[in-house]
């Protein structure tokens, strides 16, 4: 029932931005919300078991949905700047060393697995190949194999970060 | 401006098409053939009802503006949509074909057949 | 001017990757060939002004029609044998 | 033999088709007095802003209808193929 | 075989995205770009992403064949319906008898990119409702079919 | 003021066209599929700005459309690759 | 007229990075460099020439007060937004199935995956 709940207003949401700017009230006209509504029930219909599959309802608080944003533009923005001079002084130049690496984490929850694997992959000349399902470590390629990195078994998440600590952000949104 | 170079494209497509299909002889290369002459044929049709500088025919400004030719759009429309439940007809004869012959290559399976 | 440049290097990618299913024997480099072929003819529909046909277009040769050839070759064989 | 005379065959008919498009004009189309009524009179016959839907749905709605039922018959011609090539997989749906 | 988990947190976010937005474009058929067969192939294709991304079993679990059957035939019987309907009003087969009538979907349409006037059309966004559920069900089931195909073929 | 778009589109379609060098000579599957991927994201950006060009608002569905569903073939090929189908 | 600038500057970055995002595709030597020259440089200059279009409808919107203008920018930023989230995971999707199908990274100073024997 919350899964219901949850995926209808999610939806709604998603509706009423495609179709802003239709009308006078406020920013929509009375039967896009009315279709607003009816269609967003017919989607927690069909997608009800599929939004919330893991039975987690921590991201029900809305202030940790207004974090995402935040963290989007913020820090995670910065280090995808970084991340694409790095991409591009090495398409130049050429000089690169790649390697793949063993990075664990202490995140549990699917949402903060899937944000940090998304960020490693978008930025620091590295993308997760794959995850170990069990104990929630990353297999990373990364272009830059920093020295002394390769005879470390295990790197901790955030030493790949150099600007911002990303992974103490995810905690803080998804944890 | 552009002659009628989307024409000439389509007759090299649909003879791209054509050679795909009459020379190779593996059941499933022959269906990628037959969608893209398929395509070739959309493709055509949807050239045919352009004219140069026209609109789209959806009314987002006032009317009585030049508009490309509504009809083929709305032919080309549901020719799409049932082209892909037509291929996927077709890719199940070949997956019954490889199920009962053990091959996909059409020589091989008329051998098989006497 | 270059409304006509984008229009044919448009029309030259289609013909190349149509050239190009026809010349790949890995059936899975010809179907990922064609997905890109929906992909550009797309965008001729876009460019033609028929955003109907595009979106239609786009929802099937992007997703359906690679997924139908994918599955098709998974239950049958990955290369085309050369014909003697 | 049989790959030359196809060779032959596909060379004919790409010239055909050649010619036939050699002779059309791309930009410019000639028989435009149906699609000028249906983009001058759809919008207040049909109250739609889109000219195609109405096509689809309104002027040419029987063409339609036979659409949707060629892929009703094609979902169920690859349905029906797959019930039976799968025999173990027909009980747990129905 | 189900792929890593980041690619199925995905496609379970994606597809209610995919879900509403392909009913955004069929409710919006008569005034946008789009309409029943592309809104129809859109929400489809988000059925294809979750079959994708879990297994043949779990998917089996999650997805009915039987409700998508009944609902490609329920698209085909209302399209049909609504047709005739037409001529149990006197008139021809497929008139539009709710356009510019003032009653549900009856609102003449006034001239804009995305005006808001839901309410018009006349008969066009039923068929369009129609035609979508007709052609979500169909595509979802082909897709559902060629993966079972494979399912049980390689162990033998 | 609509000057700047029509050169950025133009190298847009250039780099799609470039694409095709990696999808000919790619040695495997794998550099096949990262040069369609490729060709989709600029796909995508060259349709948000000919929607903006050709001034119409509802053209920039499609870019949506594609955007969506472009993933779902790369997810089909990407599960047949790694042998899971 | 600051607009402009912003849009030609926004224009810039986002053709020269996709520009270094397909020279990498042509230039590096294997699978996984090249996957990070498509992912990251094309994913961030097609984001920023969406913004582009985004900052052209701003402006044009402050102009012209006309909600269609809403509707291109709002359509746009999703656009945006979706390209982001699927290159991620098709990039993900996509490095996983050539690890798993054998293609190992050529020049590599080390393979912790491979020791893992998965």
């Amino acid at each position: 029932m919350i899964a219901f709940i949850l995926t209808f207003f999610l939806s709604l949401f998603v509706y009423l931005v495609l179709t802003a700017g239709s009308g006078n009230l406020g920013l929509w006209s009375a039967s896009e919300l009315t279709a607003g509504v009816v269609l967003s029930l017919v989607t927690a219909a069909v997608a009800r078991n599929f939004l919330c599959r893991a039975r987690n309802y921590r991201m029900a608080n809305p202030l940790r949905f207004l974090l995402i944003p935040v963290y989007i533009i913020g820090p995670f923005f910065i280090e995808v700047i970084k991340a694409n001079l790095d991409v591009a002084y090495r398409v130049i130049t050429m000089r690169i060393r790649p390697g793949i690496i063993r990075v664990s984490s202490d995140l549990k929850s699917d949402l903060g697995i899937f944000m940090l694997a998304n960020s490693i992959t978008l930025t620091p000349g590295t993308i997760t190949v794959d995850i170990d399902e069990d104990t929630h470590d990353l297999y990373i390629h990364n272009i830059n194999v920093g020295e002394g990195d390769e005879a470390k078994p295990v790197i901790r998440d955030h030493e790949l970060f150099s600007l911002a600590n990303l992974p103490r952000w995810i905690r803080r949104i998804a944890e | 401006m552009l002659w009628n170079l989307p024409y000439i494209v389509v007759v090299l497509l649909a003879v791209i098409g054509l050679a795909i299909i009459f020379l190779k002889r593996n059941l499933i290369k022959i269906f990628l053939g037959v969608s893209i002459l398929t395509s070739a044929v959309n493709l055509f049709i949807i050239a045919l009802g352009y004219r140069e500088g026209g609109i789209a025919p959806i009314y987002t400004y006032a009317a009585s503006e030049k508009m490309v030719m509504a009809t083929p759009q709305a032919l080309t429309l549901t020719s799409i949509v049932i082209g892909v439940a037509t291929s996927a007809l077709m890719l199940s004869f070949a997956v019954i074909i490889y199920k009962m012959y053990g091959t996909v290559n059409v020589d091989e399976i008329r051998e098989l057949k006497e | 001017m270059i409304e006509t440049i984008i229009h044919v290097l448009v029309l030259t990618g289609l013909i190349v990757s149509a050239v190009l299913v026809y010349h790949f024997k890995d059936l899975l480099a010809a179907a990922v060939a064609s997905g890109l072929f929906s992909f550009l003819i797309s965008l001729e529909f876009y460019i033609l002004q028929a955003p109907d046909v595009a979106i239609s277009q786009a929802a099937i040769g992007a997703g359906l029609t690679t997924a139908i050839f994918i599955l098709a070759i998974r239950s049958t064989k990955r290369y085309e044998e050369d014909a003697p | 033999m049989r790959k030359e005379l196809s060779i032959l065959i596909i060379i004919i008919f790409g010239l055909f088709l050649g010619l036939i498009a050699l002779d059309l004009t791309f930009g410019d189309p000639d028989n435009t007095a149906m699609d000028d009524y249906f983009i001058q009179n759809g919008q207040e016959q049909a109250a739609t802003n889109n000219i195609v839907t109405t096509i689809v749905f309104d002027y040419r709605g029987f063409d339609t209808l036979g659409e949707s039922t060629v892929l009703f018959t094609a979902v169920i011609g690859v349905a029906l193929m797959y019930r039976k090539l799968v025999k173990g997989d027909a009980d747990e749906n129905e | 075989m189900r792929m890593s988990k980041i690619v199925r947190f995905a496609a379970d976010v994606l597809f209610g995205a995919i879900v509403i937005f392909g009913l955004y474009v069929i409710m919006h058929g008569h005034l946008t770009p789009g309409g029943g067969f592309q809104g129809g192939a859109i929400v489809a294709t988000g059925a294809a992403l979750v079959i994708v991304a879990h297994s043949y079993e779990e998917v089996i679990g999650m997805i009915k064949k039987a409700v998508l059957m009944a609902q490609e035939s329920a698209g085909l019987v209302m399209f049909a319906g609504v047709a005739l309907i037409a001529i149990g009003l006197g008139t021809t087969f497929f008139f539009n008898f709710l356009a510019n009538s003032g009653s549900l979907f009856g609102m003449t349409v006034p001239f804009g990119p995305n005006p808001g006037e839901l309410n018009t059309g006349g008969v066009l966004p039923l068929m369009n409702i129609a035609v979508g559920i007709e052609v979500w069900g169909g595509l979802a089931i082909v897709i559902l079919y060629m993966l079972s195909g494979i399912g049980k073929k390689e162990e033998a | 003021m609509i000057d700047p778009f029509y050169p950025a589109v133009l190298v847009l379609v250039i780099l799609i066209c470039l694409c095709f060098i990696r999808l000919f000579l790619g040695p495997t599957a794998g550099d096949r599929v990262i040069a369609v991927d490729t060709v989709n994201t600029l796909t995508v950006a060259s349709l948000v700005i000919l929607g903006l060009i050709y001034r119409e608002v509802i053209f920039i569905d499609v870019a949506i459309v594609y955007a969506l569903l472009s993933f779902v073939s790369t997810l089909y090929i990407a599960k047949y690759l790694g042998g899971e189908l | 007229m600051i607009a402009e600038w912003i849009i030609i500057i926004f224009l810039a970055i986002g053709v020269i990075f996709n520009t270094l995002g397909v020279i990498g595709l042509l230039r590096f030597p294997d699978l996984y460099t090249r996957m990070h020259a498509t992912t990251k440089a094309t994913t961030f200059g097609s984001v920023f020439t969406t913004l582009a279009v985004i900052v052209y409808s701003i402006s044009l919107y402050m102009s012209t007060i006309d909600s269609q203008f809403i509707v291109l920018g709002v359509h746009a930023l999703i656009a945006a937004l979706a390209l982001a989230f699927t290159n991620a995971v098709s990039s993900h999707a996509i490095a996983r199935a050539a690890h798993r199908s054998g293609v190992l990274p050529s020049p590599a100073v080390v393979d912790r995956l491979k020791e893992a024997g998965r």
